[in-house]
C-alpha cells in the first residue's frame, strides 16, 4: 500500500480535474429545477486546488484536506461553499495528523464528511441532495474494506463508484426536500440531483485514476 | 447569448468596476470580496449594514450601498450565495466598534455562509446581529421545508434598517426593526421568460410563447406552477390573492406597494401593474402610504415582475421616507 | 407576445393612470391628452416646461415629469408623436404668465405637431419657446436630410432648463441654456434585439443571434449598420468613436457620462458597460464629472444601450447638480 | 352627376373602413424600415371620422372636410396627423363653400392637398413618400378629366387606382430622404413606403365604391 497521503493527493487532483472538465455540464444539471450555477461555483474552488494543490501542506492528510477546506470556503459560492467546505474540513479534523489511514480509519474520516454535510444543510438521507449518492457509496467502500480485499482496493472503489451512480440515477422521481429544487415541490421529482449525479462522475474518475496507480505500482 | 459582456467569467468584476466609477468617490471596491463598499465605512458612530447574495439581482445589492442604507455588499458569482470568505472578510473590514449587522436572505447557500461567517466573527470578538429575510409567498413555509425565499422585500429591510442605523440606532434596535419589517413583508413574482447567466449562455429554462410561471424565484429556477399567459388585471388578481392572503393584509391597512421589475420587463408595463394594483387594493380598503416602482431585485434578463406589500405603522413609515443616497439613482 | 397588458390599446392610457396613481398626488392625469403633470402647475412664478412624443420610451416623458423637471408631457401613442391637439391643449392647461417651453425631439411627426400647436398657441397670444433635441449621431445631419434624432440626451435638457425653470429663470434664459445642452450633448446607441409594440405583438424586425444593430434609434426603425455581435469592450470602442468623435470631446473635458439601457438590458450590463466607458475617456484625457448609468429613454423591452456625453461648464454642472423629484424614484 | 358632397361623404366612408380594416398591414409596412406604427396612427383618427360622419356638418364639401381634417389632427399621432390633416385642412380651404365641384375643382382641391403635405412635410416628389403614390395618381385623373368621359368617371378613378398602386410598388428601390425610413439610408431601398402603398390601397377600394355607386345610380 502506497502512503495514504499521496492517495489523498491523487483523488483531489482527479476530482478536480473532473469538476474542472465537467463545470458546464453539472451546471447544466442543476438548470433543471435550480439555478444552474452548481458546477461553476464548484469549479471556482477546485481548479484553485488543482493549481495550488504541489504547494499546499502535504506534511499529513490532515493538513492537506484542511487546506482544500478552506480553498473551497473562500472560493465557492452558494451551497457548495459551504457544503463541501465543511466535507473537507471535518474530514481533515478526523484524520489529524496521520499520514496512513487504515481501511477503517478511512471509512471515519468519510463519516465525518457526511455527518459536516449533513448538518451544515440540515439535510438526510432521502432528501434528494448529493448525500444520496455519497452514503450508499461510502456503505459500500465499508462493507468491501471489512471484507478484504488484495487488489490495493480497486474492485472495491470500483464497486463505491458505481453505487453512487446508480444511487444518483434513482434520484430521479425522488421529492427535492432541501436545496433550491425544493421550491418547485412536485415538479422536482421530474429530474436527478445534480450533487448527486456529481459524486457519481467524480468517482468513476476516482475509481479510473486508483486502478492506474495500482496497476502502475503492480509492473 | 446577446449580453453585453466581454470574459464571461469577468462579469461580475467588471460591473463592480462600473459602480465604483460611476460612484464618484463614494464608493470603494476591493476585488478580493466582490465587495462594494461605503468610502466613509466603517463608521464609528453607527452600526454596519452588510448584505451579500448572489450576483445578477442588480441593483441589489451592491447598487445600493450608500447613505442610509447598506455599508457594503459582497455578492457572490452570478446566482451563488458569498463564499463564506467573503463574509468574514467583509465583517472585518466594515466592522464597527458599534457592531455589524448581517442581512441574510433566506437561501440555504446564504444562510450557511453567513451562519459560518457569523460564527467566526464572534469567535474574533465581534458583536454581529443577524436578519433573515423570507418575503416571497411563493414558497410554502414550514419546519420541514427550506422555508420562504428572500426576494424583493429585502429592499425595505435594508431601507429601515438603513435609516435606523444612519440615525445612530443601536444593534438590537435594528435587530428589532429589520425583524418588524420581516414580519410585515410579503411579496410573489409571475415570469414571462426565463433568463441568461453570462457564463452559462442560454436561458436557464426553456417557456412557451403562451405560458407564465407563477411564483416564480429570482435565480431562474422554476416557479409554483406554469400556466397560460394571462392578461395584466388577471395576473395583479393572482399576486394579490397570494400576497394578500399571507400576511394577511386587510381593509384599514396601510401599505407601501411595490411593483418590482425582474430585469427584462420594461418600466412602461411596471407602472401598468402597479395601476392595476393600487386599484385593486383600494377596492379592499387597502390604502397605500408611498408606491415604489422599477426595478429592486433581479433576476438578470428576466421579463416578470413581483409585487411587494409592507404594512406599515408611524415607525415604519417615517424609515422608509429617511434620506438616503446610493449609486443607482436617476439625478 | 410576453407582455405585461390588458387591452393592448389601453396599453397606454393604463400605465398613465398608474403614474398617476403612484405619484401620491404629486401627479395629475388628463387621459384626453394623454397628459401627466404636476398637480401644481401652472405655476406663476416659473416658465412651464412640457415636452411629448411617441409613448414606449419611457421612463422619458411621463415619468420625469417632477419638480426641478418637467410640468407636464403629453405623448401620443406607442412610438407616435402626439397629435397637434393634444400639444395645443396641453400649453394652454399648463401655461404660465411667465411663458411656456416645449422641448420637441427631432423627428419630423414630432416637429410638424409641435410646429403647428406653436403657431396656434401664438395666435392666441402666448409666449412661447422651443428647443428642438438632435443628440443621435448616427444620423447624418445636414439640410437635406431629416437631421438628427433626438434620443437619451433629451434628459440633460429637460434636466437643465427646468432646474433653472425652478430657480425663476426666463423664457428667453431657459432657450439660452436649453441650446447650450443641445449644442454640448450627442448620443449613439446599439441594439441586440428588437421591441414589440403591445398593439402589433411581434418584433419590429428580425435579428440574427450573433448580429448587432449599430446606431439603433429608439423606435425599432433600423439602425445604421448590422454587424456581428462584439464584446462589450468594442462596442464601447464604436460607441465612444463615433460619439467623441462628432463634437468632438477632447482631452481636459469635463463630461456628464450617460449608459443608457434600452429597456430590455439589464442594470448590471449597464454599470459593466459605463465602467468601460469611463476608463476609456479617462485614457483620452476627458474627465467625467457625473455619472448617469441606468433607462433615462427606452425603446420598449428592446435589449440595448446607448451612451451619451455632455460636455459641462459651471453653469451646466450647477444645474445638474440641483435637487429634482419625479414619480420615477428609487426611495 | 350625384351631389359632389354625396360622394365626398361616400369617399370618407370608404377610406376610413379601408383603414380600419387595413391598420395592420399597414402598421406592418411601416414596420420594414419604420416604427410600425403608421396604420394604427391613422386607424385612430379615421375610426372617429367613419363612426361620427353622419353627425359630421355637410352643409358644404369644406365644411364636411374641414371637420375631417380636425378630428385627423386631433387623433392621430406622428407624421400622419399633420400630413393628413393639413391635407384635408388644405381641400376644405380650397373648396370652401361649394357643395358641387367640377372635374377641374376637384383637381384644384387635391392639388391644394399635395401642397399642403409637402409644406408640411418639407417632402418633394421622389423623397419616397405618400407623394409619390398620391401625385402621379391626381395628374393621371387630371387627364381623363381633360379627355372628358361618360361613364361617371368609373374607368377615370380605376385608371388614378392603378396608376397609384403601379407607383407605390416602384417605391421600391428608391432612396427614403423623408420620414423614418431615411434614417435607414441605402437600407430603405429595399422595401416600398408604407404611405404610398396605403394611398394605392386607398385608391382601389375608392374605385370599386365608386364604380358600385355609378351603376347603382345607372340601374
Ligand atoms: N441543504 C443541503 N444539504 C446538502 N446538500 C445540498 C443542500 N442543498 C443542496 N444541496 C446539494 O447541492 C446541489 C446544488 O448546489 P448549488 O447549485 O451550489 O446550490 P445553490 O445554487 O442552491 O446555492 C444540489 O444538487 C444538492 O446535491
Ligand atoms: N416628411 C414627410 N412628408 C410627407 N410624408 C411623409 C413624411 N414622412 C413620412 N411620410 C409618409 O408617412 C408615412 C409614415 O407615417 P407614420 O408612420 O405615421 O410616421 P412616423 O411614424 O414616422 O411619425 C411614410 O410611409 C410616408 O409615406
Ligand atoms: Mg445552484
Ligand atoms: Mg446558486
Ligand atoms: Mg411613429
Ligand atoms: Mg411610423
Amino acid at each position: 500500500m502506497t502512503d495514504t497521503n499521496d492517495d489523498v493527493d491523487l483523488v483531489l487532483r482527479t476530482m478536480a480535474r473532473t469538476i474542472v472538465d465537467n463545470a458546464e455540464e453539472f451546471a447544466q444539471l442543476d438548470a433543471v429545477a435550480g439555478d444552474g450555477d452548481f458546477g461553476f461555483s464548484l469549479r471556482n474552488g477546485f481548479e484553485v486546488v488543482e493549481a495550488d494543490l504541489d504547494s499546499f501542506d502535504h506534511t499529513s492528510v490532515g493538513a492537506l484536506l484542511k487546506k482544500v477546506g478552506f480553498v473551497i470556503a473562500g472560493k465557492v459560492g452558494g451551497v457548495s461553499g459551504p457544503i463541501w467546505g465543511t466535507a473537507f474540513m471535518r474530514a481533515a479534523a478526523a484524520a489529524g495528523e496521520r499520514t496512513r489511514l487504515t481501511g477503517p480509519e478511512l471509512i471515519e474520516v468519510l463519516r465525518a464528511s457526511i455527518t459536516g454535510i449533513s448538518q451544515r444543510g440540515q439535510a438526510e438521507l432521502g432528501d434528494k441532495t448529493l448525500l444520496d449518492a455519497l452514503v450508499p457509496a461510502v456503505d459500500s467502500l465499508e462493507a468491501s474494506i471489512a471484507e478484504g480485499f488484495d487488489d490495493g482496493g480497486v474492485a472495491a472503489v470500483q464497486k463505491a463508484a458505481d453505487v453512487a451512480v446508480a444511487a444518483a440515477e434513482a434520484t430521479l422521481g425522488m421529492l427535492a426536500k432541501r436545496g433550491r429544487a425544493a421550491y418547485t415541490g412536485e415538479r422536482s421529482r421530474a429530474s436527478v440531483d445534480a450533487g448527486a449525479t456529481a459524486i457519481g462522475v467524480i468517482l468513476q474518475d476516482i475509481s479510473a485514476a486508483w486502478r492506474d496507480s495500482r496497476q502502475g505500482a503492480g509492473q | 447569448m446577446k449580453k453585453f459582456v466581454n470574459d464571461p467569467r469577468q462579469f461580475v468584476p467588471e460591473m463592480l468596476t462600473g459602480i465604483q466609477l460611476a460612484s464618484g468617490g463614494a464608493l470603494d471596491y476591493d476585488p478580493r470580496y466582490n465587495l462594494i463598499y461605503r468610502a466613509d465605512a466603517p463608521n464609528d458612530n453607527k452600526v454596519s449594514i452588510i448584505q451579500g447574495s448572489g450576483s445578477g439581482h442588480e441593483p441589489a445589492h451592491t447598487m445600493i450601498v450608500g447613505k442610509g442604507m447598506l455599508d457594503g455588499a459582497c455578492p457572490g458569482d452570478v446566482f451563488a450565495g458569498p463564499p463564506v470568505e467573503f463574509v468574514y472578510e467583509t465583517s472585518k473590514l466594515l466592522y464597527s466598534p458599534k457592531g455589524i449587522l448581517h442581512l441574510v436572505n433566506n437561501y440555504t447557500g446564504d444562510r450557511t455562509a453567513w451562519e459560518m461567517a457569523k460564527e467566526m466573527c464572534e469567535a474574533d470578538g465581534m458583536k454581529v446581529g443577524a436578519l433573515l429575510v423570507d418575503d416571497d409567498v411563493a414558497v410554502k413555509d414550514s419546519t420541514w421545508t427550506v422555508g420562504r425565499r428572500g426576494v424583493a422585500g429585502n429592499f425595505f429591510v435594508i431601507k429601515a434598517t438603513g435609516a435606523a442605523s444612519e440615525n445612530g440606532a443601536e444593534l438590537e434596535e435594528l435587530v428589532r426593526i429589520g425583524e418588524k419589517v420581516i414580519a410585515s413583508v410579503r411579496s410573489m413574482g409571475i415570469a414571462l421568460t426565463s433568463c441568461t447567466p453570462p457564463e452559462r449562455g442560454t436561458p436557464l429554462f426553456e417557456i412557451g410563447d403562451d405560458e407564465m410561471e407563477v411564483g416564480i424565484g429570482i435565480h431562474g429556477e422554476p416557479g409554483r406552477e406554469r400556466v397560460k399567459l394571462a392578461s395584466a388585471d388577471e395576473i395583479v388578481d393572482i399576486l394579490l390573492d397570494a400576497v394578500v392572503g399571507d400576511l394577511p393584509y386587510s381593509s384599514g391597512d396601510e401599505v407601501a406597494l411595490m411593483i418590482n421589475g425582474l430585469g427584462g420587463t420594461p418600466i412602461s408595463e411596471q407602472y401598468l401593474l402597479y395601476g392595476i394594483a393600487h386599484r385593486k387594493l383600494a377596492d379592499q380598503g387597502i390604502s397605500v402610504f408611498r408606491s415604489y416602482v422599477g426595478e429592486y431585485c433581479t433576476s438578470l434578463d428576466m421579463a416578470g415582475a413581483s409585487l411587494t406589500l409592507l404594512k406599515v405603522d408611524n415607525e415604519l413609515k417615517e424609515l422608509l421616507l429617511a434620506p438616503a443616497e446610493v449609486s443607482n439613482r436617476i439625478f
